[in-house]
């Protein structure tokens, strides 16, 4: 095992990493940016070191300044985390140059995964089950004529794309030129290559994906599967495992072709294949993720593995303790991933000072937070706070167990998703196991984000509290929120900050 | 002493006193037999006729809400020995509507300019924050008498960045 | 199911029941005394009633105000957790009479158990293995000759005892009269009842349990066992499952054992068969437990199910939902239950106000927790505050895990044991799994009860942080503490706080 | 500003000033390139050439300490500046030790009654807390001079329950 190894990232899963390192007896080093020097990474690692200000680029994507606090510090390995560098094979390469292990696959899988085409091209030699399509960058007369030929409705995509950027659904064929064109100049503008493809849409679509873990000497196994179908524009939202609509036998056989997959790319570590899976429970490859993903706690949960462990241990040489056989899934879980934005407001981002949090606790919850109270959440990255994990022995049981967990979580001070939950959580399709990656889009379109309020005379009960606490408000707190104290005489009349408040209230745009 | 409460679109009179064993409520004239705990700063555990409720108060740089159990009501305080006070900031706002960043970014795009006609809806100002782009828009039809605002510069949640007449 | 269920309990253990009616859907019913109207289980439960003063006998213990609170709110059934009214076959019987299900096995088998010699003869007569012994109360002379035919050492015991009260360790002969006389009025005064029996001492034996589980239909089943041999003076501090000596082999013995045990005794819901187990791993039945046991999480974690849940279905009429062959023992989780006491002075109880709360989270900690930041724990009760608990998928990983959530911990303003915690986890014979009933007394002998301090310069980090405190030190905070801020002027010079500490640190006996 | 501070029996002198980025620190006149950030009240991250260490400040009724990690440091703070007025507190404390109450409880009995001679070690009185009875011992040999307890009163923690001279 390593003695020290430094944690490319920041937020929840940077926190993540640095247990699993506490765990194993293995040194951690965390690197910040300079607004995130009072980050929770930095005060619960063993070593932090300052990588340069705010902007991504020029800090968590700095690969140059990474590498040398690396070898500065004396570490051995580098763990990307997910997002910033973990995909980045150059990265990945450039971390081999300067005799750091990159704990991950080889360049040259993440490489082959991080090209849609070619990555299709070897996946349909490993005989892995595709959407109907090209296998290549089209023209758009290439692109007509295979349209026609596995007919519509079909999906244009970026060849180098992610995050929906470059997609374009068309539905008829005189629809197809100028929706091929904006994929076109959407993909030049977003990353810098024109190239687009073409599939068949697979209609209303669940979105399903199966872990595997390669050790570097020839073993994969799958780890069975999570279902992430609850989505908005392309992002995850809720995430659970196992998925409902997954027996034993597709279990198997998705499974297996993970595994193909993976052993044809040379991978080894963690990763994630995904698949798309249609009514009739067909199931076609999508892409493979060549790292952790976010929602990795679900495949902990249910088959009681510790993920992070095992890529350490795998990077430092180690062989997979257990083999196939030995996966067992055992009980559900759901992921909730808590978001500082506006689910009443289009889901604006909400920085700002978490100014309480009640954090949810007890049998069956687990929480891998990147946030404390009276921290500030800066603008400049994501807005993912924390994930929030159920388990319990089945889904409807977890289900439950996380609306408890979401009633007992107060988020003060910003904006959250919690609401959203609630109200997905409650809905008869995804109670059902309904769900396909449209779900959440058209419940949003149905009303209101956030969970309609009962009216059960709570609105009583919030008049007399707003009243209780402007009567007993002291002057600290008014200070505390930027008011002054200069009302004096503090006789229990309104605070200040009440008043202020009031005002701001009235003139608000509605 | 008594306050004027609005919540979820309603007003009403709360009136408050110290009692022998804790605060004596009445909402709209009618007593309520509240048993009222401070749990810690800014959240109170409330027993009316058994059943318990956990309330917590919440000043966001916008907006100040009291969240019953998990369901966040926005709340407007006003003491009524303030008024005279209050009601001169509320004159000087008379028929203005004011655009006001919902989080702290950076503005990034200005859609109209000082002193055009607006529609109701219609974006205004374009500001950036985590990756997002988030388009603000004019709350009413009217003139945009004030923008308080420059592309590249950053603005913090709360800022008024425009007005309409 | 029920829709209405009453706690007849405070802290931990009524937030953890309280926390089961919700994922169920049950209306939960909390009763508190007047110390206790800011504690935890009031503001989590949905109606909270006041039951009379700090003094257990005439709040929790009282019998008749409890079942009139739950008769007088509607509530169906009453959970009375562990301690105050759980054993008591009185109180049982006074709901059933008042029409209210009690939440537990029927009062007939919470009297045999409760009775040490007749739990004896019943379960010898059911063939459970037992300590050699008398198996009823004794007289002088019996005495001399039962200890004379199974040989010294052997262990006074009280019939009616518990906590250690009325026992007395007799290694030779001539020990036995005075030992004999000072049991004897020893259980007369704190149980009285004289009765005493006799049994051979097994030395430095393990602590060993089964958690059976019985529905109203005759089904019972064991879901493996709990090793809690790290006592102190009788108390349980750390419990674990399974044990390390447990094979598949003993704990199909010593499951069938309990479960016959239970079954003879009319046994149904949750309880516990306690044995000692020797160095050559035999066991000897110890005791009953007629309720749900602190230590529950460790079985539930490793077994996957959720023992309240299913403590309420069963007690609602349902049927147990699974066989004993669906029970599989998975990982290994270790609890430390977490008091406010000092270990570093006596362990004198330490109640007072919790000024700052700082909980460890992440992968595999669970945490049951009764108390908050800013309350303070009354001293009228037992000062467990929590209940920590790792999982993760072997013995070393999980003593780690929980090594990393006590470093994450952060209990400020009273003393806790967090500090003997980490003792405990670093001390090679724990970690071997060379424990014993004796183990942790041993320990305690050896030295100060907290981990030694390390010479690597932290003093110089709390020499400086200790100026830089009292040099941003706010007036409010001196406040807070209940200094004044006459000191006016503040430019930066110590805190008052600081100095009337100062103080009191100087004329402080040694 | 200069403090001294008495941790683990040893007493350093420490001195800080505001830098332009944050903090300058002397422990005992060697310079120490500290980097200080408060994450919340009572709680600092510190860097120290590289290392990282969360550092709590905790005051309880009758101690001051500070904990780095999971150690725990009992600290005594000195502001040079106000040592007259210490010194005078300092006077009156001369050879007189006093029995302070470690925890809230209930005085269940009094072992040693006021003027009567105690040995180091002797049980002075037995405080109830939590169902437990605590014995408090003589912290010297000496004359049991003030004795501040009767029998069933209640005691807040840090209460001087005796002084022995």
């Amino acid at each position: 095992m390593f003695k020290k190894i430094l944690i490319a990232n920041r937020g929840e899963i940077a926190v993540r990493v640095i247990r699993a390192c506490r765990e194993l007896g293995v040194s951690s080093v965390a690197v910040f940016s300079d607004v995130d020097r009072a980050a929770l990474h930095v005060s619960k690692a063993d070593e932090a070191y300052p990588i340069g200000p705010a902007a991504a680029r020029e800090s968590y994507l700095n690969m140059e300044k990474i590498i040398q606090t690396a070898r500065r510090c004396g570490a051995e390995a580098i763990h990307p985390g997910y997002g910033f560098l973990s995909e980045n094979a150059k990265f990945a390469r450039a971390c081999g140059d300067a005799g750091i292990k990159f704990i991950g696959p080889p360049p040259s899988a993440m490489e082959l995964m991080g090209s849609k085409t070619r990555a299709r091209q070897a996946m349909q030699a490993a005989q892995v089950p595709f959407v109907p399509g090209s296998s290549r960058g089209l023209s758009l007369p290439e692109a007509e004529e295979t349209a026609a030929r596995i007919g519509y409705p079909v999906m244009i995509k970026a060849a180098a794309g992610g995050g929906g950027k470059g997609m374009r659904l068309v539905r008829t064929a005189p629809e197809l030129k100028s929706a091929f064109e904006t994929a076109q100049s959407e993909a030049q503008r977003a990353f810098n290559d024109s190239e687009v493809y073409l599939e068949k849409y697979i209609e209303n679509p669940r979105h399903i994906e199966i872990q595997v873990l390669g050790d570097e000497h020839g073993h994969v196994v799958y780890l069975g599967e999570r279902e992430c179908s609850v989505q908005r524009r392309h992002q995850k939202v809720i995430e659970e495992a196992p998925s409902a609509i997954v027996d034993e036998d597709l279990r198997r056989r998705m499974g297996q072709v993970a595994v193909q997959a993976a052993q044809s790319a040379g991978y080894t570590n963690a990763g994630t294949v995904e698949f798309l899976v249609d009514a009739n429970r067909n199931f076609y490859f999508l892409e493979m993720n060549t790292r952790l993903q976010v929602e990795h706690p679900v495949t902990e949960l249910v088959t009681g593995f510790d993920l992070v462990h095992l890529q350490l241990r795998i990077a430092s040489g180690e062989k997979l303790p257990f083999r196939q056989e030995d996966v067992a899934i055992r009980g559900h879980a759901i992921e909730c991933r808590i978001y500082a934005e506006d689910p009443e407001n289009n889901f604006f981002p909400s920085p700002g000072k978490i100014t309480r949090l009640l954090q949810p606790g007890g049998p069956g919850i687990r929480e891998d937070s990147g946030v404390y109270e009276g921290w500030t959440v800066p603008l400049d990255y994501d807005p993912m706070l924390s994930k929030l994990v159920a388990y319990a022995p089945d889904r409807k049981a977890a289900i439950a167990r996380m609306r408890r967990a979401l009633d007992e979580y107060f988020i003060g001070g910003i904006k959250t998703n919690l609401s959203l939950f609630r109200r997905i959580l409650e809905h008869p399709d995804f109670i059902a196991a309904r769900i396909d990656t449209g779900f959440l889009d058209r419940l949003l379109v149905s009303g209101s984000a956030s969970a309609a309020p009962s009216s059960n005379g709570l609105s009583d009960i919030a008049a007399l509290s707003a009243a209780l606490f402007a009567a007993t408000a002291t002057p600290a707190q008014n200070g505390r929120n930027g008011a002054g104290t200069a009302a004096g005489k503090h006789h229990g009349n309104g605070s200040s900050n009440w008043k202020r408040t009031a005002r701001a209230e009235a003139l608000r745009s509605q | 002493m008594i306050y004027e409460v609005t919540i979820a679109g309603k007003t009403h009179k709360v009136e408050l006193s110290k009692g022998e064993s804790g605060w004596r409520c009445k909402l709209d004239d009618r007593e309520v037999p509240l048993d009222v705990t401070s749990t810690r700063e800014g959240v109170f555990s409330l027993l009316l006729d058994g059943k318990s409720y956990e309330v917590k108060q919440e000043n966001t740089a916008t907006e100040s809400n009291i969240v019953v159990g998990h369901e966040r009501f926005s709340a407007v305080v006003r003491d009524p020995r303030s008024f005279r006070s209050r009601s001169r900031a509320g004159a000087a706002g008379e028929g203005v509507k004011k655009i006001i960043a919902p989080m702290p970014g950076k503005i990034v795009r200005i859609l109209a300019q000082q002193g055009a006609e607006v529609e109701a809806g219609q974006g205004v100002l374009v500001v950036e924050a985590m990756k997002m782009q988030n388009e603000l828009k004019a709350p009413k039809k009217g003139i945009l008498k004030k923008l308080n605002a420059t592309e590249g510069t950053p603005v913090e949640a709360g800022q008024v960045l425009a007005e309409i007449e």
